[in-house]
């Protein structure tokens, strides 16, 4: 069993806590303990506090990840946006000595030290690196046959290249090939690895914009008889989701998509029931994703 | 302008145009690396999701910081880069047109030229630890799925925020966040 | 020593590149400190005609001995010194440079001061060397009246007609089954328009026709070794299954053979057989059996096909031919980039995205569709084309392997290829997405004028993206016009990337047989980018056209001639002066233990019994002088002349003295 | 890293294809997986290598869903030499959709002999080949249905009427036959008094009638009398063989009512060996894989008795191979051919073919994951 801090950021805990529990629940199914991260915060936000501070945002994110070291568990997450401040973070203060010294010396007020002695991964990178499309493949009890999912990957993931280990931002596959794993068809869409409009303060700040972004995704997904979306990033899953009522609201645009973390869609696919993976909290009903699929 | 198809006499004079070449300096050194090596060649704005639906134009944010026109500092649709990094991945240059955006934000923040919605993230952060805190709503679907009302994070620690607090007091955020609050009153 | 040292200490001021930071005049005054300096001044420019004099005066009026000159980088002026020194009547291996511009002021300019400290160190050491040098005579060798040139494409080819109108027997190895290499695939040349073909064939068969000329095609280099005068190079000679001087370009094995691959001279637009030649102008028109997809069916053997020529042996084996040259001539071109890798273009992906190359065969009369420009996906006739230039070069993504470097060619095959459309295609807009139009060799902006007036469209913007439409297969291509602050999002019938030039695959292995290095950019390393473009660190070895970074074919074949120049001299000349910078193993202390043997990297060193015992031996001629045998002698037999541990040492204590 | 050559592998209904496609040529190579067997000629002799046997099973080959052969579109030559050797001819070579044969053509390549023939004079047209035949296809009866029992035979029929005046067997046209048969007719004609003896006229239609002689048997005055030859004592119609379909595992020939009817040839000739030591009880992948049914399991005669585990009808084994494929036990079957009856130029290519095809053929267990 491979132990990991679980790190749990703001959205899926506090608004989708179905995320929550059912990667728990699957990456059992793996031997992946995922464990409570005490005194674990936001990774921050790296879009909108990034855009105030960077230093302030590596030194909150260093925070985070010394807690784990003192541990000695590598930190596995859920989240794009998480992704982005811990890995990066991580990365950046492991590879620049000067960067190191410099958030060191603001770590030094709250008596902790980054010493860069563990990893931080998307749990999508373990579920595809480590475990295995195999694995994945044989862990399924209800194939998720016949279902037309579009996903998104979600730009933090992939994005800057150079500081990822994913290979291509323009043409990925791996996500495709976990879902293809749970017997599902991942639909190509136009724009597919286009962003969903809430990072970088956007939603928080012009959300008309955020939302009109979203609107163009989730038409083009509808345009390719998508039944789900599916995403590894409760960011992009609140704006796809909770966004969906938002422009119905705004601009009178109806899509019902469903909206799933991989981690839920898993969970269906491994033979749980939708109510312990949290399916009913989501604001678009999964009702008719899964009267096709059970 | 003082009438119609007149400029004020003031305005004739030549030798106007003033540019801060520091800007740009200061814009590497906050982690837009590679900046000055931009040359125009659009790639940025034509990959950007915002160009077509917003005033934000990556090629020419870029173009006034490498000019050090500081008047990008206030310009309002810097802040609509959602940082999906598009524009970073295609540059022929290797530019990270999103960091030196970021940057520039930074500088802003420096100059009070922040958004008030970031401040109030910021806030929240400073609060409680989380930029989206938990709610009365969420406990119950929490306890509904079996797990603890509040996660076990700085909600069920709040000991840990004071450290959260100190990182904010010494990188001058804090001081920002006050001022900028007192002045919004 | 036998003799008193007297050394004189001579610093260049190199106009403002020196003095402008160090005080020289101090330096000179300091050298004057040293042990066994009995001289020492300044001057502007040591390297002129003054300054050399003013050494050669000063050995006479001091009775010098031994000089240094504290410049610049030995590269350029060391033979220049030397001579002065000789000429000054003191060996000329009693002369050592002190590098105080490259290592030291250009780098240190902004602390002068170190930078003098450094002056003197390297001062310091260089009298120390110079005290311990010792007399050397150049050793001088004949040269091989031959010549090899590597690679028959235009440049080949050039470099090849010209020594062997030199007088000077030419051998030209091509790893193809023909001659012609790029250039047979271009359709016309900017911007005069000439046909390719037109201009290359008469070339091609003066190649095949000229009696100076040995041509080996379909064939590699194996190995090189030697030295300048005396290059043995082994080459193999690949298989064709056919026999050269019984095949007569007949053609009827590949009418009846059944096989069908694509043709990689026409980039797999159009198949050919198992029995086939790339093109129908082929130099030689010899037919080349594919083994990897010959089935041995029989069929071009029967009395209907090759019968009685008896050309064709399925079990001809490849030959080892083992000639001698003078000096080498590496030609050996450059590939296209591999522009998929930028994935957000969709080549290879979408249909109706071609290369620059690939249009180039489109838009050929002896292309896969008679210059018939059609789209891949409907064989439409496209009525708007997009072009992406500098599709992977100005481009620093390291993760997409692109290039930093300007191709040179891209621009102008671009604007050739929207005339061209213009003028096959009715109503046919071409729209060039360029960040700047570099047209910069004679007549080509004319030419740039000439497409703007029929009718092109350029857009300065570079692409981010294309996309296609499933359906009508047509593309969208989305740029910024940059002069209009605008994005653009046009639906166009066909895009064309404009690839990158970059070095060659296949020009590796030349490049290490014979120890030549490459530049940053990946192509090969010339002597002097400016002065020497077409010589290489390795004496005796010549660069022509493409390898050694992108041309036009203007400059490549200017380029080739002047290779073709710089190797002739040696061989008219007929001797070659050696440097005596070699090792020489002292044979009393030697206890034959190969060692050495396996260090050189060049093959130099040799075991032989003398008196009865086993002992090692270096060939002068071979030996680099690099000192890897000297440092791996377990006894310390091998002393590497010129730069003995002796004189090393006393380098080393000099700089410990200053500390 | 050229857009072209494209290589590419697609399944279309119960086809594989493979394709080399350059700007102005496609070329196809199409497997027929309901006419494949597994027999794995192909992946033996393909001269560049480029056909390896796929994961067969213990299945039927009918319902296989993946090719039990696996081409290599990359490797492939497309020259045409598998299509030429496929027993079951259940691949097909395509340029720009039409066939390519230019190897055969040019007779760099010789064709199996195939013979199956029907001797038409012998065959008695009975169903019994079609029934054995364990193909669909590969008989085919042209036989029209007999709906009327007259069409069983071929023969002429003739009637004679007597009306001579003066006999006394001279027909009255009373019109009886002509009620009791479809072959005859009666008309009357009527009377007059100038006219009294030309009554009437009796039409007789020699299709219709089968010469079962009521009418004679019938009539009063004796007057009619029915010739009927028989030229031809059997069904109507042909059977013949798809020689495209026929596997020539002479199960029609062997089991043909009538002998020296059908003659068949085995395109192979050789040996089948069984050791049914090395067998496993209870697997039977062989039988299911047999296209010719030539393969069984022995019935237990007795209570107690130990029956053998596998045998084999030499009459009907083609010597394909396809069991050898399928088993999964090493040195069971051994299948050898010896002749190869082909017909055209012996060519170099194909010597060096047949000496692969002629090689003993026995299963070899490859361990998974080595």
């Amino acid at each position: 069993m491979k132990e990991y801090n679980f790190f749990l950021g703001c959205i899926a805990p506090n608004r989708y806590p179905g995320i929550e529990a059912s990667a728990v629940k699957t990456s059992r199914k793996f031997d992946i303990d995922l464990q409570d991260f005490k005194g674990a915060s936001c990774c921050p936000a790296p879009g909108a506090f990034g855009s105030m501070d960077v230093d302030a945002w590596i030194a909150l994110g260093a925070r985070n990840i010394c807690l784990s070291e003192k541990e000695g568990k590598d930190i596995a997450l859920i989240c794009n946006g998480c992704y982005k401040s811990l890995f990066e973070a991580n990365h950046r203060l492991k590879a620049n000595p000067e960067l190191k010294e410099k958030i060191n010396s603001i770590l030094a007020n709250i008596d902790t030290e980054f010493q860069g002695s563990i990893e931080v991964r998307h749990l999508i990178d373990i579920l595809y690196n480590d475990v295995g499309t195999e694995k994945v493949k044989e862990s399924v009890e209800q194939p998720l046959t016949g279902l037309n999912v579009a996903i998104h990957y979600g730009c933090h993931l992939l994005k800057p290249k150079f500081d990822r280990t994913f290979g291509s931002s323009e043409r990925p596959r791996f996500f495709d090939e976990l879902v293809e794993a749970l017997g599902a068809t991942s639909v190509d869409y136009k724009e597919k690895m286009m962003c969903c409009g809430a990072g970088g303060g956007v939603r928080s700040y012009k959300v008309d914009l955020a939302l009109d972004m979203c609107n163009e995704k989730l038409y083009n997904m509808v345009q390719a008889n998508a039944d789900v979306v599916v995403n590894v990033c409760p960011f992009c899953h609140l704006q796809l989701d909770r966004g969906q009522v938002e422009i119905k609201e705004k601009f009178g645009d109806v899509y019902d998509l469903p909206v799933l973390h991989y981690n839920q869609l898993l969970g269906i696919a491994q033979g749980m029931n939708p109510e312990e993976l949290g399916l009913d909290a989501h604001e678009i009903s999964v009702e008719p994703l899964l009267a096709k699929i059970l | 302008m003082t009438s119609e198809g007149m400029r004020d006499p003031k305005h004739y004079q030549l030798g106007k145009t003033q540019f801060d070449p520091d800007l740009i300096k200061e814009v590497e050194a906050r982690g837009g690396k590679n900046a000055q090596m931009c040359y125009q060649c659009g790639t940025c704005t034509a990959g950007c999701p915002m160009t077509q639906r917003s005033g934000l134009r990556v090629r020419t944010v870029m173009r006034k910081a490498n000019l050090g026109m500081r008047e990008v500092l206030d310009d309002p649709d810097l802040w609509l880069c959602t940082t999906c990094y598009t524009c970073s991945d295609r540059c022929p240059r290797r530019i990270i047109a999103t960091d030196a955006i970021i940057a520039l934000r930074n500088i802003a923040t420096q100059e009070h030229k922040v958004p008030m919605s970031m401040i109030k993230i910021m806030g929240s952060i400073a609060k409680t630890g989380h930029g989206v805190p938990n709610s009365e709503g969420n406990m119950k679907k929490r306890v509904l799925l079996g797990l603890p009302e509040n996660p076990p994070t700085t909600h069920t620690y709040p000991e840990y925020i004071k450290d959260i607090n100190k990182i904010l007091e010494v990188t001058g955020l804090l001081k920002i966040k006050e001022e900028m609050e007192a002045e919004s009153q | 020593m036998d003799e008193e040292k007297r050394i004189g200490v001579f610093v260049c001021h190199c106009g403002t590149n020196i003095a402008g930071v160090i005080d020289v005049k101090a330096l000179a005054e300091y050298a004057k400190t040293l042990p066994n300096v009995a001289y020492a001044e300044d001057y502007t420019y040591v390297c002129s005609t003054p300054g050399q004099t003013m050494i050669r005066d000063a050995i006479k009026e001091h009775n010098l001995n031994g000089t240094v000159v504290a410049a610049c980088s030995p590269r350029l002026h060391e033979p220049t010194f030397r001579k002065a020194t000789e000429e000054g009547g003191v060996n000329q291996f009693l002369f050592s440079m002190a590098n105080i511009r490259e290592q030291n002021t250009w780098v240190h300019m902004e602390e002068p001061e170190k930078a003098m400290q450094k002056a003197k160190d390297v001062v310091r050491m260089e009298v120390a060397r110079a005290s311990m040098l010792e007399p050397l005579t150049a050793k001088t060798v004949p040269v091989e009246k031959a010549a090899l040139v590597i690679g028959a494409g235009i440049a080949g080819i050039q470099a090849s007609l010209e020594l062997a109108d030199a007088g000077i027997k030419t051998y030209l190895v091509e790893k193809e089954p023909s001659i012609g290499g790029m250039m047979s695939r271009l359709d016309k040349t900017f911007p005069t328009l000439d046909c390719s073909q037109c201009i290359l064939t008469p070339k091609m068969v003066d190649v095949e026709r000229n009696p100076n000329i040995e041509l080996m095609t379909y064939s590699e280099v194996e190995d090189v070794s030697g030295y300048i005068g005396n290059f043995d190079v082994t080459i193999r000679q690949k298989s064709r299954y056919v026999y050269e001087d019984k095949c007569n370009g007949c053609g009827k094995c590949q009418e009846v053979c059944p096989v069908s691959r694509p043709n990689e001279f026409d980039l797999g637009l159009q198949p050919r057989k198992a029995a086939y030649v790339p093109f129908p102008q082929a130099v030689p028109l010899k037919f080349t059996i594919d083994m990897d997809s010959c089935i041995k069916c029989d069929l071009c053997k029967t009395q209907e096909a090759c019968g009685d020529l008896e050309a064709i042996d399925f079990d001809k084996p490849d030959e080892l031919v083992t000639v001698k040259v003078g000096t080498i001539i590496v030609a050996t071109g450059f590939d296209m980039y591999d522009v998929e890798r930028k994935e957000e273009w969709g080549y290879k992906v979408f249909d109706n995205v071609v290369t620059g190359l690939e249009m180039e065969r489109l838009i050929s009369a002896s292309g896969p569709t008679g210059g018939n420009v059609i789209r891949p996906s409907d064989g439409q006739k496209p009525k708007s084309v997009g072009f992406v230039l500098c599709a992977g070069s100005r481009d620093q993504d390291e993760e997409d392997g692109a290039k930093p470097y300007c191709s040179r060619v891209c621009c102008m095959y671009s604007l050739k290829h929207a005339h061209q459309l213009i003028e096959k295609i009715p109503g046919c807009v071409p729209y060039l997405f360029y960040m700047d139009i570099r047209s910069f060799g004679k007549a080509y902006e004319e030419f740039y004028y000439r497409i703007q007036n029929e009718g092109g469209k350029f857009i300065r913007g570079r692409v981010s993206r294309i996309t296609e439409d499933p359906i009508t297969k047509n593309l969208t291509v989305t740029a910024e016009d940059t002069l209009l602050g605008q994005l653009l999002e046009m639906e166009l019938d066909m895009v064309v990337l404009a690839n990158a030039v970059v070095p060659a695959e296949s020009t590796q292995k030349i490049k290490t047989l014979l120890t030549l290095s490459n530049s940053p950019d990946g192509f090969l390393l010339e002597a002097h980018p400016k002065l020497n473009p077409m010589s290489t660190t390795t004496d005796g070895v010549f660069l022509a056209g493409m390898c050694q970074g992108p041309r036009d074919i203007p400059d490549v074949v200017s380029h080739a001639a002047a290779a073709a120049a710089a190797a002739s001299i040696p061989i008219h000349r007929g001797s070659v002066t050696l440097e005596p910078i070699f090792a020489i193993v002292d044979q009393e202390h030697c206890g034959g233990c190969a060692t050495c043997i396996g260090l050189c990297p060049y093959g130099a060193t040799e075991l032989n019994e003398v008196d009865g015992k086993l002992v090692a031996s270096v060939n002068e001629a071979k030996c680099k002088g690099c000192g890897t045998c000297g440092s791996g002698c377990p006894s310390g037999a091998i002393k590497m002349q010129h730069f003995t541990n002796e004189q090393i040492m006393s380098e080393i204590e000099a700089f410990a003295q200053g500390w | 890293m050229a857009l072209f050559p494209i290589y590419s592998k697609r399944e279309e209904g119960r086809k594989s294809i493979i394709e080399q496609k350059t700007l102005v040529q496609t070329l196809n190579l199409a497997l027929d997986m309901e006419r494949c067997t597994g027999c794995g000629i192909c992946a033996e002799i393909c001269p560049e290598e480029a056909i390896v046997k796929g994961p067969l099973g213990a299945v039927g080959f009918k319902e296989m869903e993946v090719p039990e052969m696996v081409f290599d579109q990359n490797k492939c030559s497309y020259c045409g030499v598998c299509v030429e050797l496929c027993p079951f001819t259940a691949l097909k070579l395509t340029e720009n959709g039409e066939p390519k044969t230019d190897l055969i053509d040019q007779e760099g390549f010789p064709h199996y002999l195939k013979v199956a023939e029907i001797n038409l004079d012998t065959c008695v047209r009975c169903k019994v080949c079609e029934e054995m035949c364990p193909r669909d296809k590969a008989i085919e009866r042209n036989v029209p249905e007999v709906t009327e029992r007259q069409q069983a035979v071929t023969y002429t029929a003739e009637m004679q009427l007597d009306e001579d005046p003066g006999s006394e067997n001279k027909c009255t046209y009373c019109g009886l036959c002509g009620e009791i048969c479809d072959a005859l007719t009666v008309e009357h004609k009527e009377a007059t008094p100038i006219n009294i003896e030309a009554l009437g006229e009796v039409k007789f239609d020699s299709t219709k009638c089968d010469g079962c002689k009521i009418c004679e048997e019938i009539c009063p005055t004796d007057s009619i009398k029915i010739d009927r030859t028989i030229s031809e004592a059997k069904l109507q119609g042909e059977v013949t063989i798809n020689k495209d379909e026929c596997m020539f595992c002479t199960w029609c020939a062997k089991t043909c009512p009538i002998e020296n009817t059908i003659d068949i040839k085995k395109i192979f000739e050789g040996s089948i060996n069984i050791k049914t030591e090395n067998c496993p009880a209870g697997c039977s992948a062989c039988v299911e894989i047999c296209p010719c049914n030539a393969l069984y399991l022995p019935p237990q005669h007795e209570p107690g008795e130990i029956a053998a585990k596998l045998e084999v009808n030499d009459d009907f084994c083609t010597l394909c191979g396809a069991c050898v494929n399928v088993c999964p036990v090493a040195n069971t079957i051994e299948v050898k051919r010896d002749v190869i009856h082909i017909e055209g130029t012996e060519t170099e290519l194909y010597k060096k073919t047949a000496g692969k095809m002629m090689e003993l053929k026995t299963p070899t267990i490859e361990k998974l994951g080595t």
